[in-house]
């Protein structure tokens, strides 16, 4: 590795052990039913959220699906706000009108989280079409499931990506399963997904999502690539979701074995980056105990910002829904 | 015997499929998986995986796919997961599956049961809490019916997979886990025919689905006022059974309409239209509707509360049509 | 000056686009083919084909692109070729374009019009000649157009890309090659205001888009035998100038509504129910409406023309609510 | 060529030209006003539906989009009743109510035209649904044009055949145009649509869609294939529209040349099949001659029993909307 640093390295860790440790608190707090609905969390697919939004600009675009925590707090969202949303509060960062799947934090350049599988896509399509219409060197990111990969959405926008060089990236991640469905009984050419964008002529290539420097390797490449007019190019990354698909759903059951989480969790993406920091002899222990220090001391300050705050106005439930309001 | 609405479901599909081959269902996880809320349990392991069909996220693809298994003979049931994702189904529905028996000029059917849970649960947020039961109905060439307990699901599913129609089938998830009185065995409820679900003689409430447990709760809090309220569940949306309603209203001369969907061009602005027409004469007061806010459904319990009707709204209404302050 | 229909939004767009870098028009053919129905006419060549840019056809794929771009601060106008396209583009439209400002709790903004012809032409079959405009108003968050002259067209559409909300914007084949006067200049007409189209105290008839122009023809007819009814367009669906339709109805006491579209759970049902409520007292009979009949629209003419509101049904509908044989 | 014979070749030109003549006399009939709506003919692209058709058996299922006079004539039906339908006449296909993007012929198993673009695919992936499970030996073939393969309706159902090994044969028509955009501006990998399938991995081949007997050659290995459960293939037809779009677009003009559609129509399909078979001396212009004779009076007594055939009577404007009337 060429440019090891420290702090970097430290960094990338700090953002996934964020995420995880913001998640496993947003599960606590679902049990408490301070948090309801649909709740679907990022643990496990951390390094692809944090590697490919390292190689990003604070200007560039960010659009996700539904499992969006992750993405949006790699952006650098306040976590504060993010966990009220889901509370349901007025501080949320949608004021609670949108709620977990559907974050937004507009100066932070994430444009939404989107519940409608395949629906967000030609979305990203648009952004990066705005930049390019504007004469913007912006890049798109775009995060979703595997499981969207065979819906006619995404397809339309993979063609209109394509025929008109825009610049985004799609980022496909692959953690085998759309609910209970393996990618197997999903996508006919369930090896190769990333076919799919070949077959428009986008480029397209697989990294180990687990591996946040590769991750941010290759997206570097890409944003170049992207940045320059290249056009779209398509990411595959290999993970696995070490829970549930949502609350509602066990991390094993119907569909896959106790021992299948348990092997692909010897692949959690903060044991790879750990190991590679340790390897390298970067940090110590007590570093990563730092750091897991801090991410607790902002998760809790989240939770307690979130719990604080108040619900919305009722009288705020026929605003936002036009303009003039 | 005591039956969920959700075993009322599983039971009437199930001996529908016991009883005739052509019938399969075919959906998002309603396989392997059990059913998103497990309305199809242990059917995979009765019927196997060529009767019983996991599809990819693709409802445009399979929903016309099913369709095309009709015209050719077979009796599909496709699950949504939910209604929501009916919208990118809905160019199949509207305008293959709705259409194709008067293009052909009578040659061909589709007897076709598409079904799962419409309107809002709790806190899912914009796009998962959607009532769409007014498009649907909209439509020539489809039947719509929207069960509130276990007994109509049990009877109406039966009468729907039997049609040779595409039928409409909006379940609730909020009432999956209602509990009711089923007939024992093989029995139909007719399409078509509403029922008085509370008799009363000071005003109608008319009510459809998860609404109609709503209205029972409210009139048994108006009978401690003394006023005596009719309880009506149309059940089949389309054709609505106007005669009923007009009875009633005939009788009490005052109607309070009750929906959980949008207000403007929301099916009850079509009821009371027609009650208007039907029973200018008879009608003591203006119809009062009692609907959902016409706003995108928000995320936050306080704000969602407050957009969808409950038993102090429709209390306040009935109040309201019978001038009582 | 006099200008038709299509010459009135051509005229529209082109200012607007030379008002504004920021607008754009996409869609199918609207570029080298200059429109499929010849409303963009010499736009290409004036604006190049980065502001006047061809899709293939994927109306789901270059809505949603189109939504995103609004989304990053352009003014998108979509061409659908037919309005009938919209189903496969509703999701996007309804999930996506409605909901965005409210889901990010006022953060995006959707500034976005979609136009092109509703209703149906001649004998353009059963999937090509629908009337959708209720489903469109159904949904918050969505402005619906429809004007019925080249006047209203113009400044309606100037009103209507101005605005920065999605609005959908429904022309009507029949009515691009109709002619009227159009008052010089860059002027605009507000959003949400009704017109009174023929003054008169008898009865009054609401009618929009191409039915504006039977119900004038029939109020000309009925002129002769002395029945002088007021014409009022709505002119913006949604929001519709209740008021201007309740004002007229306290002045005649009668109401005819006239639509296109098909009968249940139609706009018209919708517009009679909000009188109903707002000027029931008001009424000395039923409001009586007329409307496509509940089929798909057949091909055959004789048939066709039996399925859409005509002169003659109308001329009827305004003798029966006025008690005349 | 192994198997030349005089009747078989003869046979495949007569269909041909059968198809030749009467969309050449629908063409008249249009500009008489006897046929009206839009009327998109098939003259160029014969070889495609008559090779095709010829290596299927009449149990076998056939669907089509909008473009369909030639597949419904090739599939046997009966010319009158097809010219009446587009007449909409009483004793057209569908009784008048479909139309020239509509036409029906079960018997023939003929399943329909469709006219949403991409919108008959999921139903061909029914169709052979139905076929695999009933355990029949049937294909379904299922014609459309280059200009649906980015649709997104049409990818959903690529990947459910793929899937599930359907035995369905796409065949796309790819005449280098939808409607005026060119397949360059149309599909990215515009030089090789048939990716668009080979992604799923699909088999695909292209053919020369000019030469009938390549067509029917490729067809028959392929519907062996595919009758023996080898699951789906994509056949891309490369081929040319002689006319216009529809009846209200020139054959010339903003988007090609009159000296390129000049140029294609060297290789017509009836001169390219004519030219074989004289250099095989397997007929004589007498041959010809008498085929046209034949055929001219077959178009003429379609276009007489059509022009003579009554207009639907009025009251079943409502039949067949529902199963039951
Ligand atoms: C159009 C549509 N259909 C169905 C659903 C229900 N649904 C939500 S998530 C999901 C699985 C998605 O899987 P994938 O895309 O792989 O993402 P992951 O959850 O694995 O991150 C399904 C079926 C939906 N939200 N939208
Ligand atoms: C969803 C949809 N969008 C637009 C149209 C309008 N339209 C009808 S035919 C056509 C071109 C189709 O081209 P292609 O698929 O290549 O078939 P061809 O006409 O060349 O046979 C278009 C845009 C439509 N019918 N459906
Ligand atoms: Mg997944
Ligand atoms: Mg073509």
């Amino acid at each position: 590795m060429p440019d090891m640093d420290k702090a970097d390295f430290l960094s990338l860790y700090r953002q996934m052990l964020l995420i995880r440790r913001f998640e496993e608190k947003s599960a606590e707090m679902y049990a408490l039913a301070k948090i309801a609905g649909f709740l679907h969390l990022y643990i496990g697919e951390e390094a692809i959220a944090v590697g490919a939004i390292a190689a990003l600009r604070p200007d560039d675009y960010v659009i996700s699906a539904y499992r969006d925590h992750g993405h949006c707090l790699a952006r650098g969202s306040d976590p504060g706000k993010v966990m009220a949303e889901l509370f349901g509060k007025a501080t949320g960062l949608c004021k609670g009108k949108g709620g977990s799947m559907h974050l937004v934090d507009l100066p932070h350049r994430f444009m939404g989280g989107y519940a409608i599988v395949g629906g967000h896509i030609p979305l990203a399509a648009g952004l990066a079409f705005a930049t390019k219409y504007q004469k913007l060197d912006l890049v798109t990111a775009c995060f979703f499931g595997e499981g969207a990969v065979p819906s006619g959405q995404a397809h339309e926008a993979f063609n209109l990506a394509a025929l008109w060089k825009l610049p985004v990236i799609f980022i496909c991640e692959n953690n085998r399963y759309g609910m209970g469905t393996p990618v197997q009984r999903a996508v006919a050419l369930y090896e190769n997904v990333a076919e799919a964008a070949r077959s428009y002529g986008i480029k397209a290539e697989r990294v180990d999502g687990m591996d946040v420097l590769a991750v941010r390797g290759l997206m570097r490449t890409v944003v170049d690539q992207a940045r320059a007019g290249q056009g779209p190019f398509f990411i595959e990354a290999m993970t696995y979701r070490f829970m549930g698909h949502s609350m509602a759903d066990p991390s094993h059951g119907h569909y896959r074995t106790k021992d299948e989480v348990e092997e692909h969790r010897k692949r959690d993406p903060l044991l790879v980056l750990k190991e590679t920091i340790l390897n390298n002899e970067l940090c110590v222990e007590s570093d990563f105990k730092q750091v897991e220090q801090d991410v607790t001391d902002v998760v809790a300050s989240a939770v307690k910002f979130a719990d604080e705050s108040p619900f919305p106005d009722l009288a705020t439930l026929h605003h936002d829904v036009m303009a003039e309001e | 015997m005591v039956l969920s609405y959700r075993d009322a479901l599983n039971q009437a599909m199930r001996e529908e499929m016991r009883r005739d081959e052509k019938i399969f269902l075919i959906g998002e996880e309603v396989g392997y998986y059990q059913g998103a809320f497990k309305v199809s349990k242990g059917f995979v392991e009765e019927f196997g995986p060529q009767r019983v069909v996991d599809t990819p996220i693709t409802e445009a693809g399979f929903t016309g796919l099913a369709i095309g298994a009709a015209m050719a003979g077979l009796q599909p049931i496709v699950e949504l997961m939910t209604m929501n994702f009916g919208i990118v189904a809905l160019d199949q529905i509207v305008n293959n599956a709705a259409k194709i028996r008067y293009m052909s000029g009578g040659q061909l059917s589709v007897p076709l049961v598409i079904r799962g849970p419409g309107s809002a649960a709790h806190q899912l947020g914009a796009q998962h809490s959607q009532s769409l039961e007014s498009w649907f109905c909209h439509v020539p060439g489809l039947r719509v019916v929207a069960p509130a307990t276990p007994q109509d699901a049990k009877g109406l599913l039966k009468s729907a997979i039997r049609d040779q129609n595409p039928v409409i089938f909006i379940e609730a998830q909020l009432l999956y886990g209602t509990k009711g009185e089923v007939k024992e065995g093989d029995y139909t409820i007719p399409l078509g025919v509403a029922e008085v679900k509370r008799e009363g003689r000071d005003v109608t409430i008319v009510a459809y689905s998860k609404m109609l447990l709503v209205a029972l709760e409210a009139a048994e809090q108006l009978s401690h006022e003394d006023i005596d309220v009719e309880v009506i569940d149309p059940r089949t949306l389309k054709p609505l059974d106007l005669p009923a309603i007009v009875n009633s209203v005939k009788k009490t001369g005052r109607l309070v309409v009750v929906e959980e969907g949008w207000r403007f061009c929301g099916l009850g602005a079509q009821i009371a239209e027609s009650v208007y027409t039907a029973a200018f004469d008879y009608l003591d007061a203006p119809i009062v509707r009692v609907t959902g806010e016409d706003v995108p459904m928000p995320y936050s319990r306080p704000l969602e509360d407050a957009a969808i009707p409950d038993v102090p709204r429709v209390v306040a209404a009935v109040r309201s049509v019978c001038g009582v302050a």
